[in-house]
């Protein structure tokens, strides 16, 4: 009779489990198949493809204005990141040079979108985790960047602000004199964000140490954005290859040391505070001139393609646009979206962690479903 | 998008097109006589210009170490409003992604996109087009590899790991099939899905509600559709 | 006759009475604290400044459709929220709410029943509110309300035994386990024990927010987790039940605490004799204002804390408040003896 | 009036109840609560004849005897979860080997 | 007279129960009979004057003991194994009778003693707490020390038996 090995108490023999598509932190359709050995999770499978609408084929029956529309589609969180990015690679392709002003201005849109996309995730991965009252501190700030939004381009959320070489309407009156009273507003609230989170211990111990991924690793797995700051590699896109007006910006980059979830929330706050810094910059320095620079009626780029990155607030968003010289919608548009290669990393950084540590890993990479499906 | 004759571009005025774009709804051209061009230029096949490097600028050194790294590993070299670009044959891919990864010169560490173009018409049908970025030298490339239809492409995901969710992409919306690929399967559309969207020869529309077992039963109930003077 | 049977009865049924309307206050308290803390109003709609709420959900839960899940063990379906609410609500019985009073000539005591084993009497009967859990979990008839159940009830007993050490204490300094005997040593010692006992009072807090699975501890009903809540297959009255026990619980606590830590219906600093104007406010309102602080306490701690995961939960409960309780007790027996 | 005696035939029928649960049933789990029964019937005894002789000892020896069901059940329930997660059964009858 | 009626309501349950507790089909409502039976025995303390010994019953024993039956319950459970075929060896029959021959001895042996003039039932002192404690902590101190050894060593072995092999 020999003795066999006692199986475990409830052989749980890799249970395998849906988290979503419908789940309240899965911020938006995504569909984790988890394989679990009682509570450690052994393998993550993400399935996504819920929110594809096919925005690259429809650019191709779009003319390269509309595409602009279906732009602030993809990252709905932060639509005017989208707008500059795409808007930039035509007037590359088209080589249109983009007047000081408008450039300022889109500068301007872009940290303001910033900072809303990192209120909004502050909130959401905070509200995760238990916090509840750090998502309404984060949306109650959020709203005054909408009000600034909705009084320059009359949307709340999808602005379509921007046009190819340049800005489709001037600034508001005295919309630069707001601008700066909500940096002060802001700067006042981040302390509370700090007080309930940054030195309290629960929240130190369900984010210090869990999904850890190295600065070599985070390159080599395409992350970008805070991910990939998180980890210690000071590589962002507006100080690489500036773009817009960042060139005559002064700030730094924030960059984490252990690349764990609670550095890539001290990045993202950090990140917030320079946005004001180059916000405030940018109101001061706003040049007098045109908003829209010499742009043909009937926008036919010459035949080629071209690649330009942006930094937008999930990471870097980039653009490879061909066009065949002949017909007024472009041959192709693809997009690297920062959410979709940021949420490739998610299966390593979760293997290993518990269940409840999933909820942090997927607040921490930042994913919008709208821009990883697109 | 085998869509026959498209309207002259004059018609579209800068102000929106009709809600549907002027392109007529069902496909016209008859799918059996080979996709009709849908430039009006029947001469140039359709693709990228590729413009020649002009004689007096400065080709960066991570082009020339690679042409003399690896003799004739690249194809042509061209340089359009400030982006270099490499054609480099399909059998050669790996040999010259491990190159440009990991010599001094280069150090392509960060694949930021990997992606294709359906240049319909063309024999080497497909554009895969690999843009990288090297964090240590700030200086981007970008890779092209030309294949027909069906043929495949060798996997880069060993490289950067970066490649394996965008190479299940593009095979997903293109059918380009990567050897070496770890876990290819497809990753927006259901697995069960036919047909491969993002290829010109796809309508807009889709398959419409039956999922057809051949991606051509489509085109045939298109014109069955349009015969029958439906719409 | 009347002395036996009219003056309890109706001593126990004003205790019932202002046990659940404090439940139904509290329920609206809470929304309306944390809403207060979120800068937002919280319910303001039925009634003035949304005082109806709970009214208007209870009725609401009252209405709506009981589902029982398919081949669930009716019988015990049905009995398992009563299981949770029952025990929650005759802990009430020994709770001293204020001094004897004199009404009409009759003496009405302060409390239902002052039984000698008080303070025993109170933890065991916490111990069965956790037949309700398990029970409600496994009549669900589904895996995951199962190890929800089996979850939140292995928190409960495991910070139980740290809160009993705790009550321990109190009954090393008070020397008896009758609750009215306790608030009389308070009485006499003129401090209460809160001041003399600090870390026991914290471990019993702490204790409390986890028994009570209340945030940072609610991780069986926190919605983000996976596992869900023993009580996710109840709906409308039996989920009200659910609803209310936890309440209570939450009442008991506190009450027990105001009893044990913040000397009951004392006014503070009972002995100081120029604090004596203090006196003029009657021992129940006493008992009722600390209750009530220790409560806000409860809910302030909700709107400001993350969440624990259930590992680092467990661990904090064994490696560092059971351990910590037990030396605060030897601590407490040391001095007694020596001093 | 109840005199001791009410007490004793009460344990002794709770007594025998457990005794059928022991013999008659097939599930270890509940031979176990038969046992807690008897156990329980015991106790009775003791409170009675304390509560009678007016000596508290009784009561006091109830509290050992609680001690020990609890230990007994504990040690218990570990033997039967150990054994349950080898052979899959609580069936008494399968449990006939010394060493499995 | 209260009490008597009370004992006679008590005595029903308890048997009640514990007749329900050993035909109960589901292992479930059998552990819940268990506590409540558990609890009228508890209420039986009281009549008997000996409140701790009540409290402690409700503590320790239906809120601890059972609970953890009820835990193991659930965990065995939770995968129905295959209903083992009766063993044809198992008299249950004659189980039974034996347990009636055993009753009806004990009950004999009551009846001979029936004639004992039954001893005043004077209340047991001020307070039975602090009687059980003193008793327990001067005369049986030694048992005491024993029992607690006891519950250590009954902690350890569950412990170490029904821990997962990590």
């Amino acid at each position: 009779m020999e003795t066999e090995t006692p199986r475990p108490m409830f052989d749980t023999d890799e249970m395998v489990l849906n988290m979503g598509p419908q789940h309240p932190s899965t911020h938006g359709v995504l569909r984790l198949v988890l394989k679990l050995d009682g509570e450690r999770v052994v393998g993550c499978d993400p399935v996504i493809g819920y929110l594809h609408r096919g925005i690259e084929k429809l650019s191709e029956h779009r003319d390269y204005t509309q595409v602009v529309l279906l732009t602030d589609r993809m990252d709905y969180v932060a639509a005017a990141t989208n707008n500059l990015g795409y808007v930039e690679t035509i007037e590359k392709l088209y080589s249109l040079e983009v007047p000081r002003r408008a450039r300022y201005i889109r500068t301007i849109l872009a940290e303001l979108q910033r900072v809303a996309s990192h209120l909004l995730w502050l909130g959401s991965s905070a509200g995760d985790l238990g916090a509840l009252t750090v998502l309404l501190f984060g949306l109650r700030e959020r709203e005054l960047v909408l009000d600034l939004f909705e009084e320059y381009c009359g949307a709340r959320l999808t602005y379509n602000t921007m046009r190819i070489g340049g800005q489709p309407v001037d600034v508001p009156p005295d919309w630069g004199r707001k601008i700066l009273a909500f940096c002060d507003e802001q700067e006042r609230k981040l302390p509370d964000y700090e007080d309930l989170l940054t030195n309290n211990r629960i929240f130190l111990q369900r984010t210090k140490g869990i999904g850890v991924i190295s600065g070599a690793d985070a390159i080599a797995l395409g992350l970008s954005g805070p991910p990939l700051r998180g980890s210690g590699v000071a590589r962002d896109v507006r100080k690489d290859e500036p773009y817009a007006a960042y060139d005559e910006m002064d700030f730094d980059i924030a960059v984490g040391t252990e690349g764990d979830t609670y550095d890539r929330y001290l990045v993202r706050l950090e990140e917030i505070r320079q946005s004001l810094r180059i916000l405030r910059q940018a109101v001061d320095g706003l040049p007098e001139g045109p908003v829209m620079g010499k742009v043909p009626r009937l926008i036919k780029p010459p035949a080629g393609e071209t690649f330009h990155a942006i930094e937008a607030p999930k990471g870097e968003l980039g653009f490879f646009v061909a066009s065949d010289g002949k017909s007024v919608s472009p041959y192709r548009m693809r997009v690297r979206p920062a959410s979709f290669c940021n949420l490739q990393a998610l299966p390593r950084l979760v293997v290993g962690h518990l269940v409840a540590d999933v909820v942090a890993l997927v607040g921490t990479i930042d994913i919008v479903l709208g821009e990883v499906d697109r | 998008m085998s869509e026959g004759e498209k309207p002259a571009p004059e018609q579209i005025p800068t102000a929106p097109p009709a809600a549907k774009p002027a392109a007529p709804s069902g496909p016209k051209g008859e799918a059996k006589a080979g996709p009709a061009k849908t430039e009006a230029k029947p001469a140039a096949p359709p693709g990228p210009p590729d413009p020649e490097p002009p004689p007096d600028a400065a080709v960066p050194a991570c082009v020339t170490a690679l042409q003399s790294g690896l003799p004739g590993a690249v194809e042509h070299v061209s340089v359009w409003v400030g982006d270099w670009t490499v054609v480099v044959p399909a059998g050669r891919l790996v040999d010259a992604a491990t190159f440009l990864r990991d010599q001094a010169a280069c150090r392509f560490d960060y694949l930021s996109d990997l992606t294709a173009v359906d240049w319909l018409g063309r024999d080497a049908r497909f554009d895969v087009v690999l843009c990288l970025y090297s964090t240590a030298l700030r200086h981007r490339l970008r890779v092209k590899v030309r294949v027909a239809d069906g043929e495949p492409v060798p996997s880069v995901a060993g490289l950067w790991p970066a490649a394996n969710w965008l190479e299940r992409e593009v095979f997903d919306m293109f059918g380009i099939t990567f050897t070496g690929h770890p876990d290819l399967r497809r990753i927006l559309m259901p697995p069960d899905w036919q047909g491969h969207p993002q290829r010109k020869d796809y309508p807009l529309e889709g398959p419409g509600e039956l999922l057809m077992e051949n991606p051509q039963d489509w085109l045939k109930a298109g014109q069955a559709a349009v015969e029958s003077g439906i719409e | 006759m009347v002395e036996t049977v009219i003056v309890p009865l109706i001593v126990i049924l004003t205790v019932l009475f202002a046990v659940l309307t404090t439940v139904i206050f509290m329920v609206l308290l809470e929304r309306k604290v944390q809403a207060w803390v979120q800068v937002r109003y919280g319910p303001m709609r039925v009634g003035y400044h949304g005082l109806l709420q709970t009214v208007a959900d209870v009725l609401k839960l009252f209405l709506k459709e009981d589902i029982t899940p398919a081949r669930a063990d009716r019988w015990l379906f049905t009995i398992a929220p009563l299981m949770a609410l029952v025990p929650a609500l005759i802990a009430f019985a020994v709770i001293p709410l204020s001094r004897d009073l004199t009404l009409f000539g009759l003496r009405f005591p302060g409390q239902v029943a002052d039984v000698n084993v008080g303070l025993l009497y109170v933890v065991s009967v916490g111990t069965l509110g956790i037949y309700g859990i398990i029970l409600g979990g496994w009549a669900s008839n589904s895996k995951y309300p199962l190890l929800g159940s089996l979850r939140s009830s292995a928190q409960i007993i495991s910070y139980e035994i740290a809160v009993t050490m705790t009550l321990v204490t109190v009954i090393v300094l008070s020397g008896t386990l009758s609750m009215t005997g306790i608030v009389h040593a308070q009485l006499d010692k003129g401090w209460w024990f809160g001041f003399m006992q600090p870390v026991a009072f914290f471990i019993y807090f702490v204790g409390g927010l986890a028994e009570t699975n209340r945030l940072p501890f609610d991780l069986p009903e926190a919605e983000q987790e996976l596992v869900a809540g023993f009580h996710t297959e109840y709906s409308g009255m039996r989920f009200a039940f659910f609803f209310l026990a936890e309440y209570t619980n939450m009442i008991v606590i506190s009450a027990v605490a105001t009893t044990l830590f913040l000397g009951g219906w004392l006014p503070p600093f009972p002995n100081v004799a120029w604090l004596g104007f203090l006196g003029v406010v009657p021992g129940w309102a006493w008992f009722m204002l600390k209750t009530f602080g220790f409560l806000y306490v409860f809910l302030w701690v909700r709107a400001t804390f993350p969440r624990y995961r259930y590992d680092q939960l467990m661990r904090l409960g064994w490696k560092w408040l059971i351990p910590l309780s037990i030396a605060n007790l030897v601590v407490t027996g040391l001095m007694k003896v020596l001093v | 009036m109840i005199t001791a005696t009410h007490y004793l035939l009460l344990s002794v029928g709770l007594f025998s109840l457990g005794v059928i649960g022991v013999l008659t049933r097939r599930n270890i789990i509940i031979i176990l609560m038969s046992i807690e029964l008897m156990l329980n019937a015991v106790n009775i005894n003791l409170v009675a004849f304390s509560h009678e002789l007016q000596n508290v000892v009784g009561q006091a020896f109830a509290v050992f005897v609680i001690v020990i069901a609890a230990a007994e059940a504990a040690v218990g329930l570990g033997i039967i979860l150990a054994f349950y997660r080898n052979k899959e059964t609580v069936n008494i009858d399968e449990m006939n080997l010394l060493r499995w | 007279m209260a009490e008597a009626a009370a004992f006679y309501i008590l005595a029903a349950l308890i048997l009640g129960f514990g007749v329900l507790v050993v035909t109960a089909k589901s292992a479930v409502h059998s552990v819940l009979f268990l506590v409540a039976d558990f609890l009228c025995v508890a209420a039986l303390y009281v009549t008997l004057q000996a409140e701790f010994l009540a409290v402690i019953q409700v503590m320790v024993y239906a809120g601890g003991i059972v609970v953890l039956y009820l835990f193991v319950v659930m965990l065995v459970n939770l995968k129905r194994p295959p209903d083992a075929q009766r063993d044809p060896r198992r008299l249950g029959r004659l189980g039974a009778v034996l347990a009636v021959a055993v009753m009806v001895e004990l009950a004999a042996i009551l009846a001979v003693g029936w004639s004992r003039p039954e001893g005043e039932a004077g209340a047991l002192g001020p307070s039975n707490v602090a009687q059980v404690g003193r008793a327990l902590y001067t005369d049986y101190l030694i048992p005491f020390e024993l029992a607690s050894i006891l519950l250590l060593v009954a902690m350890i072995g569950a412990i170490l038996l029904a821990r997962r092999e990590m």
